[in-house]
């Protein structure tokens, strides 16, 4: 791979004040670019440095190495002022999302205020996305690639213990995991690939 | 167990760090005493409750848990705190709960007290799970915190330059309209399809010179050629033409002109010339 | 020289919003770090790369490389179709110009929006040809040879009067012209091709 053209897609992300999409970053390079593919080297290049090279959803960007924290950590009033209940509903959002506001208040068995999705929502961590085609036709709501940044995840697929929570089907609703202690015990496993599966359509989250 | 510590810190913003420790003190049983405000609804405080059984959640018991929440209730009243109705809902709930789980099971029963007590600890288990990953969550290294972006970037600034495009027929066809539209309107009625009282009576003095013998109103009618997909058209006509052929035949015979008849009520109406005669 | 310490020194000056100088950076990392030599072996790593180390006075800061300068600028084009309004605001320009905008919104019969004129004077297809000598001095605009020049058009004479608007059905009451426009889609063509025919024979309105 021409090393110019490398060359190009680092400044670009390295000039740049927000993460990027291989999209975004086409727009700055010259055309014939092979993007993901400068990008891949690129990763291999800064590896063991004090920078690293990240994909968050479908952004890239460059950050400090997560072992060299302790040198440079900081504590700044946005990131500790999450109230308990925004924090639980995050969650909620983030390991069940898409979920209504009625399916996050069934969960946590206690109405949500107003405010909390707002803050949520003001931390560009969580959105809006669509409406569920239910009675009422609530608001659903799931996690941004913001999100993803933020906590460092490849995916939803990386949150932390996802794939323990629902091979315990502790991401279905009660009412389903009623339905299965009725059912056989054999088919749990079966339900359980069918669960990654969905998982993989959400990625792009 | 009426404790006056205020144990519970009752802040809006709980840090994770501050709530770990609301969940230790609350462990401990000694201390299970509370400000009300500092909790998030009952299933809050079954969950700790819970948790202080010091086993998994699976296994608790369901009757323990009842009796502690209600001794809750009950201290919390003692100690006069304001209880939110869904507290108290929650009580009554968890009494019907208690006596149907201790009393001879009755087969009629749906859902059975042993499932109602599977919803509320599968409920539970649920609640801590997201709880739990809360917390992992916000324990992981985080941007702005523990990593960060570059601190001073170039920044990347692509100016867009606006280009607009409108096609010719687009132009012609606004003008058009404005104009259509600003135009003194113009309101143009319909052609109605009609046969007229005249043109029936022409009709009818034509044809009935020709017929001596008793003949259906229905043959002194057009021809009707249906049009091409418009049956409201043809039907509309068809019944013009016939009030107005009607109207004709009691004019003429007004004149002395044909004679009518009707054997009965709806049936067809017959004509035919009144032989020479001109009245 | 240990690894260890120059990714230290390196992930702090990507993180910092200012250029540091030596014993600004000593102050981040370990006390018993020779900065000045991790700079030197940073400063060597990056040669070449998208990215430079540079050292202005005392103080230094990774930057863009300079060659690559160029791609952090860019101009695009963005096409955007003419508003409804804006369309109608034109054609009355090029039909009656020069109007006012009160002259404007008489014939249109409706209110046109400040934003709807500088759209259309940002196209450079109207501009303001001085004003009105009523009361209140209106501006009055008129259609440049920009607008003459990208419609195909010698001259305003050329646009079709609205006789041939008529004949073209163009003149229908809006909904039946809608009407038309719907069920012959195929015909605009057609009817584009003879309203350019009738311009000879067009009465300039």
């Amino acid at each position: 791979m021409d090393k110019q053209d490398i060359r190009a897609v680092e400044a670009t992300l390295f000039a740049s004040e927000k993460p990027l999409t291989i999209r975004e970053i086409e727009q700055y390079v010259e055309n014939d670019i092979d993007v993901k593919q400068a990008l891949n080297v690129l990763q291999e290049d800064y590896d063991g440095r004090g920078i690293e090279l990240v994909k968050r959803g479908d952004q890239w960007h460059f950050q400090t190495a997560a072992d060299l924290s302790y040198l440079l950590r900081k504590e700044s009033d946005q990131l500790r002022k999450l109230s308990r209940a925004a924090i639980e509903t995050l969650s909620i959002i983030a390991y069940h999302g898409p979920v209504s506001r009625a399916e996050i208040e069934s969960i946590r068995g206690v109405q949500i205020s107003k405010g909390t999705l707002d803050v949520l929502m003001e931390t560009e961590w969580v959105k809006a996305a669509g409406r569920r085609e239910v009675p009422g036709r609530p608001l659903i709501y799931i996690v941004t690639n913001d999100f993803l940044t933020h906590f460092g995840l490849n995916s939803r697929k990386d949150l932390p213990g996802i794939s323990d929570l629902k091979a315990s089907g502790l991401l279905d609703p009660v009412d389903m995991a009623m339905e299965e202690l009725d059912l056989s015990a054999g088919e749990n496993e079966q339900n359980d690939v069918e669960l990654n599966e969905d998982n993989s359509e959400s990625d792009g989250v | 167990m009426v404790d006056n510590d205020p144990i519970i810190d009752a802040q809006d913003e709980v840090s994770l760090d501050q709530w770990d420790d609301v969940n230790e003190t609350a462990n401990s049983p000694d201390l299970l005493n509370l400000n009300i405000d500092g909790w998030e609804g009952p299933l809050d405080i079954l969950l700790v409750l819970a948790r202080n059984q010091k086993v998994d959640l699976r296994q608790i018991s369901i009757l323990e848990l009842v009796k502690q929440y209600l001794q809750f209730i009950d201290d919390a009243r003692n100690l006069k705190l304001e209880l939110a109705a869904d507290y108290l809902v929650m009580a009554a709930w968890l009494t019907y709960l208690k006596s149907a789980l201790l009393l001879p099971k009755d087969p009629e029963v749906d859902p059975s007290p042993e499932e109602l007590a599977l919803r509320l600890q599968l409920r539970l288990e649920r609640l801590n799970a997201m709880r739990e990953a809360g917390a992992r969550l916000m324990a992981r290294d985080r941007l702005g915190r523990d990593l960060f972006l570059r601190g001073a970037p170039e920044g990347l600034y692509i100016k867009k330059r606006r280009k607009y495009y409108c096609s010719y027929f687009d132009l012609i066809q606004a003008y058009g309209q404005v104009s259509a539209r600003t135009q003194p309107v113009m309101h143009m009625v319909k052609k109605r399809a009609v046969m007229t009282l005249e043109d029936a009576l022409a009709r009818v003095s034509q044809m009935i010179g020709m017929s001596i013998e008793w003949t259906s109103i229905e043959a002194f009618l057009p021809t009707m050629v249906p049009m091409d997909g418009d049956d409201e058209f043809h039907y509309m006509l068809r019944r013009s033409a016939l009030a107005s052929t009607f109207m004709a035949t009691l004019e003429l015979a007004r004149h002395g002109v044909l004679e009518l008849e009707q054997k009965d009520s709806f049936e067809p109406l017959m004509l035919r010339a009144m032989g020479d005669g001109d009245g």
